[in-house]
């Protein structure tokens, strides 16, 4: 418990500093200090005794989490694009959770995560410009779209194994961004507008203003993606700790051999490629209304790619572990100004260096536990 | 036995000065430089990375030299930090800059996008956030003529007079059919639609339009349905990396048609990409080249004293006009968003390097020149100079 | 009384191989039949036919008064037969618990409500079922009962064969095939193995065993009848020192034609 | 449709398809001798062609100017130097990684072809810039009515093919070749029939990215242009084309990678809708093709052992 508390409190502190500094020594300073932190507490085996708390006090950490994440909000109240990046962070998190199923638990490849996140998106566009149906159900909405199309793919998916399947998805993701990109009803490569989020009548894109201190209106949506993300959450952590988590772990691993006892794969992998579809999409539909604005070149293969590095560079399988890795993808880049240029080749360098030396991830998966806190 | 003693405090203090200097060393990477006067930040968006980075980074550097000349000008208020963001020509991205840049209260102003795709999917942002913006390069019209947004300006002119003066020019040689690809963003669609408007009045008809996506690789298929079609003259509406492709394939499947561009070709790129294969391409572009505009001369010298890696290219001079103008506009209202917008709504007969500038209401200046290029020996040179104008040489088909 | 399995001309080729010719093989309730024959003569072809892995070209096979002639393994596992492999198949980053609960996969309750919603009933069923688990494997090694949770990875051979049949035996089948369960142990290994399995059986009698062994001291240990394969023709089928006696088995072994 | 026009489209497609069955060949070598897919070999392409150019610029400046002896240096420089690239992506990312799942080796060679992509961008000359790739073979020219046959083009197709002859006979025909195949059959057999592994699967991947830095060259000399992304859509192309023709297997990747290329053409021409949706047919196509055959039009001979 303790370990766990403390290393939340500071790691807030720390994010905090990282996203207040905007001068390029700092920023460089701040990453090289975490990076040594880490590896320091590593070797002390500060790290393991900090999974071991989350395991055992996984629930109350979950609240400090939730609670560390508001502090952080509060703190940049007024500040509109380290707001934008906060929630950026969130949603991006859900996505990863939902691809998280797929390829992490099922084995289910899916190099199309962007797709379906941008199936959501231009679902938000269409139906918000076009209907009146109410933000909030456009949201699920665009998660149910996302599945549904991704059932375009079942036959195919359920139809292939390994690298064979992993052309089904890529094929589609090119497909999709071309698709998007030649039809003028969607925008073509220009994209569309998409109205902010207004919930019963009050619009997210307004700036709000309590007493004299002014909010920035990403505060709404802060608090709309940290819901979504915290239901994200916890519907994936009871999928794991179910049986259905040891169904989807037993086919992933060995797909003959859970047949021979009585495991229906073509069940089980339905069920996990459509529900990480809708989870992909459901954020996807959220990232529209906070960006404003959706267009192909955000759904290219290339995003789908950085979606499935999050699993990885997170540690495959663990939802902390997504959180954290989401965060480093997310941020890093935008805070290293200088290296602008350069963002991308170092990004890249980072994910083979964790390859290659640390396959199992920043956080890897600790064993499964069915009940929080039970003990034989 | 004294020099032992005599040695100690020497050792002290050299240590104590080399851990002085670390300590100065690390406090000077921390510290703010201090000045004498406040610093105002603005911001330059353009194209940085990928195909158009060459005009892109030719706009930022213009823009630079701009506040540079601004900051070691004594007589000026302030002390001007330039904040460059990329926009990648992509949508997406510009709108993302240009959140990064709106959201960032303490940047007053800025100079902003190359690409009208990138442009048109930006401007309402500024107008959200209400940041005052000066378009440095994108030629839409819709940029400042769908909205009444007080927040945008232009200081280059738009696609509408391009296309009058190529379509003049074009039947003037005495070319009738046309082949047209554009790509499908809205700078290619709009050249499109105002392309075949000028035709239409001055006789020439279209015998196949064909939009193609802003990354494509492969136009054989195009082409070769171009070239059973047989025009006189291709009209691309699109950027120089697609040209140098399409103008490539045009030569491997023997098509013989002139090509004809918009300014979004422009570009030292285009020559380097396709040698030879450009000469005789035809092309437009609002304002005077550098070399004639009423400030070039100044402009051209103060630019290479700044020893930029690249050349201003095609747009330069208006992002330093551009940039230019808001610098002026600070120095007379003092760093505040409400003001510069209000200010630069009655921006008139300013003199700035590009000549003149006006605002109308939509915030849009009034250039009426259009410049006729066609590459010659690898060099875009303006019409009237060319040994085309001259009849020394002859485009295929010239009249 | 009636078999349990009965097979009748089974034929099975990959290509123009013929791995099952025209085979017929019957087990009683609660028999133990040994599986023996020289390598490829068709015997883990055999259970990958009854397990459904493989579909045959010819035959039927009936379980328990059912056919259940190329139907899927899951519908052959639901109908009460579970296997172990020759080459282990555990799921080894998994627990051992994991390991066991998926061959208790059709006594488990595999609803997406109950999974995800009903945590309370779901926490009153993984207790029972660990109930289950720990006396299954305390039969076994008392001292893995003790280490339920730790990952099979860490695991000697032995163990891992031990949690394998757990895991095929956890469902209380009608039929277990064991696939060489020898394979990579010592002879003392395999000896208190098979006591293990006959104390299991001794718990719930109406278990009939086909085992596939090389250990020919196994089989004349435990079976109590025999079917010898060769290129996928029963040769000789009986008690072990019947058929161990027969000429044709003993050409087969020796490979002399 | 005009006899001329039907001719040239052939004519195009043929172009293309060599392209992709040339890259797809190198994917399916790598498959058939380690089971991983090595997908920067797209960007290899690309580092490829600009080895090439900067040869040829080289060459150039220091006066050379004949066409045959500059496009010969431009070959042996380009695939000595990508063989070696494909050795030591082999050695120090693919290898290394074997015991990981295959998702893993997916990963590390995807984004290393961001770090070539991004390499060729940011230190290249103006290396974001389209670059102009010299015609270096004879362009004359026939045009039959609108079919225009490139002496080049001819010149290319042939080259493409005997390539892809030689690289049949050296798998087939030599004792090198026999040991491919063993490893590709099974390592473990290959092994024990006194075969170095390692170096085998080194010099494969050696091989296979020299294909792909020859593809390259063969994609310069054909646009004319090249830039930092032209191996990315190829990369990619020439991947589905290896998967469509059935992993393992040399002439599947042939026969997917002029697939490939014809249904381009086709949706480019022959159907209803936009030739805008070419690509989008083709890789509807594709995914249709995969639940069809779910291994591959020519089936990899799977034996999964239980």
């Amino acid at each position: 418990m303790l370990p766990g508390a403390a290393a939340l409190a500071l790691a807030t502190v720390y994010v905090i500093a990282l996203l207040a500094v905007e001068k390029q020594p700092l920023v460089i300073g701040l990453l090289a200090l975490a990076i040594v932190a880490v590896l320091g507490a590593d070797r002390m085996g500060l790290l393991a005794s900090v999974s071991r708390s989350f395991a055992e006090r996984e629930d109350t950490l979950g609240a400090l989490a939730i609670l560390a994440a508001f502090v952080v909000a509060a703190f940049f109240h007024d500040n509109h694009f380290v707001l934008l990046l906060v929630v950026t962070v969130l949603i991006y998190a859900v996505a990863a959770l939902g691809l998280n199923i797929q390829i992490g638990y099922a084995g289910v490849l899916n190099f199309a995560g962007a797709s379906f996140f941008g199936i959501g998106a231009y679902t938000a566009a269409v139906l918000n410009a076009h209907t009146a149906v109410p933000h909030l159900l456009v949201l699920p909405t665009g998660g149910l779209i996302a599945a549904l199309i991704g059932s375009l793919l079942l036959l195919p998916v359920l139809r292939t194994r390994g690298h064979y399947a992993a052309v089904v998805t890529i094929a589609f993701a090119l497909l999709f961004k071309t698709f998007l990109e030649v039809n003028d009803v969607l925008g073509g490569p220009q994209g569309l507008h998409v109205q902010g989020m207004n919930i019963f009548g009050w619009s997210l894109n307004d700036n709000m203003a309590v007493g004299d201190i002014d909010l920035s209106f990403y505060l709404g949506y802060f608090v709309v993606s940290m819901a979504m993300l915290v239901g994200a959450f916890v519907l994936v952590r009871r999928l794991v700790r179910s049986w259905i988590g040891l169904n989807l772990d037993a086919m992933r691993l060995d797909e003959t051999a859970a047949g021979c006892f009585g495991l229906d794969v073509a069940r089980w992998k339905i069920i996990a490629f459509t529900l990480g579809n809708f989870l992909i999409g459901f954020a996807g539909a959220l990232f529209g209304m906070v960006g404003g604005f959706v267009a192909p070149n955000n759904y290219t293969f290339a995003d789908s790619l950085l979606l499935v590095s999050i699993l990885l560079l997170g540690g495959i399988g663990n939802p902390w572990g997504l959180a954290v890795a989401t965060f480093i993808v997310v941020v890093v880049p935008e805070k290293l100004q200088t290296i602008q240029e350069y963002r991308f080749l170092l990004y890249a360098l980072l994910v083979i260096a964790v390859l290659l030396f640390r396959p199992e991830g920043l956080l890897p998966r600790p064993m499964r536990r069915y009940v929080a806190g039970w003990r034989p | 036995m004294r020099r032992s003693t005599t040695s100690i405090p020497i050792r002290k203090m050299l240590s104590a000065t080399v851990g002085a200097t670390v300590l100065t060393g690390l406090l000077s990477i921390v510290a703010e430089p201090a000045f004498a006067k406040d610093t105002v930040k603005i911001g330059f968006i353009g194209p940085l990375t990928g195909g158009n980075s060459a005009i892109g980074l030719g706009g930022r550097n213009s823009a630079d030299l701009a506040v540079r000349l601004r900051n070691a000008d004594t007589a000026a208020k302030y002390n001007y930090d330039l904040v460059g963001l990329d926009d990648e020509c992509k949508p997406n991205v510009a709108v993302q800059a240009a959140t990064k840049m709106a959201a960032d209260r303490d940047i007053i102003a800025a100079v902003t996008h190359y690409c009208s795709a990138a442009a048109i999917a930006a401007i309402d942002i500024y107008h959200k956030f209400g940041l005052p913006i000066v378009v440095w390069g994108a030629v839409l019209p819709d940029i400042t003529y769908r909205n009444q947004y007080a927040e945008v300006h232009r200081v280059n002119g738009m696609m509408i007079n391009q296309n009058e003066t190529n379509t003049e020019l074009v039947s003037k040689l005495g070319y009738k059919t046309f082949a047209v690809i554009h790509d499908t963003t809205d700078y290619g669609k709009g050249h499109n639609q105002y392309f075949s408007q000028a035709l239409a009045g001055k006789g020439g008809k279209i015998v196949g339009t064909f939009g193609v996506t802003a990354d494509q690789q492969d136009f054989t298929a195009e082409l070769t349905q171009i070239k059973a079609l047989n025009p006189e003259v291709i009209y691309f509406a699109g950027l120089t990396p697609l040209a140098v492709r399409i103008r490539a394939q045009m030569d491997k499947l023997g098509v013989r048609a002139v090509f004809d561009g918009t300014s979004g070709i422009v570009s030292d790129a285009y020559i380097q990409g396709l040698g030879p294969l450009a000469e005789g391409t035809l092309a437009f572009l609002e304002g005077a080249p550098n070399a004639k505009l009423p400030g070039g001369k100044f402009f051209m010298e103060k630019y290479a004293a700044q020893k930029y890696e690249g050349p201003p290219e095609t747009y330069g001079a208006f992002a330093y006009a551009g940039m230019d103008l808001v610098l002026n506009t600070i120095e007379k209202v003092g760093p505040d968003r409400r003001k510069v917008i209000d200010d630069m709504a009655h921006v008139k007969d300013r003199d700035s390097i590009v000549g003149k500038i006006t605002f109308d209401d939509h915030g849009q200046n009034t250039v009426a020149v259009v410049t006729r290029y066609v590459v010659q020996d690898g060099k875009f040179v303006e019409w009237d100079d060319s040994e085309y104008a001259s009849g020394k040489r002859k485009l295929p088909g010239q009249k | 009384m009636t078999a349990l399995l009965e097979a009748r001309g089974l034929t099975k080729k990959f290509g123009g191989v013929v791995a099952l010719d025209h085979l017929d093989l019957a087990v009683a309730p609660d028999a133990i039949l040994g599986l023996i024959g020289p390598n490829g003569s068709g015997k883990t072809t055999f259970f990958n036919v009854v397990t459904g892995i493989y579909g045959v070209e010819a035959g039927v096979i009936a379980f328990d008064g059912t056919e259940i002639t190329n139907a899927a393994p899951p519908r052959v596992y639901h109908a009460g037969i579970s296997r172990t492999f020759q080459r282990s198949r555990l799921s080894l980053p998994l627990s051992i618990f994991d390991n066991i609960m998926i061959g208790n996969h059709k006594r488990l309750n595999q609803g997406l409500w109950f999974n995800l919603m009903r945590r309370g009933a779901f926490k009153r069923e993984f207790e029972a079922s660990y109930q289950a688990a720990r006396s299954l494997v305390e039969v076994f090694e008392p001292r893995l009962a003790e280490r339920l949770f730790e990952p099979v990875a860490g695991l000697p051979m032995i163990d891992r064969r031990r949690i394998e049949i757990c895991r095929a035996l956890i469902s209380q089948p009608k039929l277990l095939l064991l696939d060489e369960p020898s394979a990579g142990m010592t002879h003392e290994e395999t000896a208190a193995l098979m006591d293990d399995i006959l104390q299991v059986r001794a718990l719930n009698r109406n278990l009939a065993i086909i085992i596939v062994e090389h250990e020919m001291g196994v089989i004349e240990r435990i079976t109590d009848h025999c079917v010898v394969l060769n290129f996928g023709r029963k040769i000789a089928e009986g008690p072990y020192r019947q058929v161990a006696a027969d000429r044709q088995v003993q050409e087969a072994y020796l490979g002399v034609a | 449709m005009d006899p001329g026009l039907l001719a040239q489209y052939v004519m195009n497609g043929l172009m293309l398809g060599m392209m992709y069955a040339l890259v797809a060949v190198g994917f399916t070598l790598f498959f058939g001798v380690l089971d991983v897919i090595q997908f920067s070999h797209g960007d290899v392409l690309t580092v490829g062609a600009f080895v090439a150019l900067a040869t040829y610029i080289g060459l150039r400046s220091a006066g050379i100017s004949s066409s045959p002896i500059l496009l010969l240096a431009m070959l042996v420089v380009a695939i000595g130097a990508i063989a070696t690239l494909g050795l030591l992506i082999a050695r120090y990312l693919v290898l290394p990684l074997r015991a990981a799942p295959a998702l893993n080796t997916l990963l590390i060679t995807l984004t290393l072809g961001t770090v070539l992509r991004e390499s060729v961008r940011l230190f290249y000359p103006q290396g974001a810039d389209p670059k102009s790739f010299p015609a270096l073979l004879p362009t004359s020219s026939i045009n039959l009515g609108q079919f225009n046959l490139r002496l080049d083009n001819v010149i290319m197709l042939a080259a493409g093919a005997a390539v892809i002859v030689g690289l049949q006979l050296l798998l087939n025909r030599t004792k090198l070749g026999l040991a491919i195949r063993a490893v590709a059959q099974d390592e473990e057999t290959a092994r024990t029939m006194g075969i170095n592994f390692t170096a085998i699967v080194l010099f494969t991947f050696a091989l296979g990215s020299a294909l792909a830095a020859f593809a390259g060259i063969m994609n310069g000399l054909y646009y004319n242009e090249i830039n930092f992304g032209t191996g990315l859509l190829l990369g990619v192309i020439g991947f589905s084309a290896a998967i469509v023709g059935g992993l393992g297997s040399i002439y599947g990747a042939i026969l997917g990678g002029f697939l490939f290329a014809g249904l381009q053409t086709i949706g480019a021409v022959a159907l209803p809708f936009a030739g805008a949706y070419k690509d989008v047919f083709a890789f509807a196509v594709v995914i249709a093709l995969m639940a069809w055959r779910p291994t591959g039009l020519i089936r990899e001979k799977i034996s999964e052992r239980v």
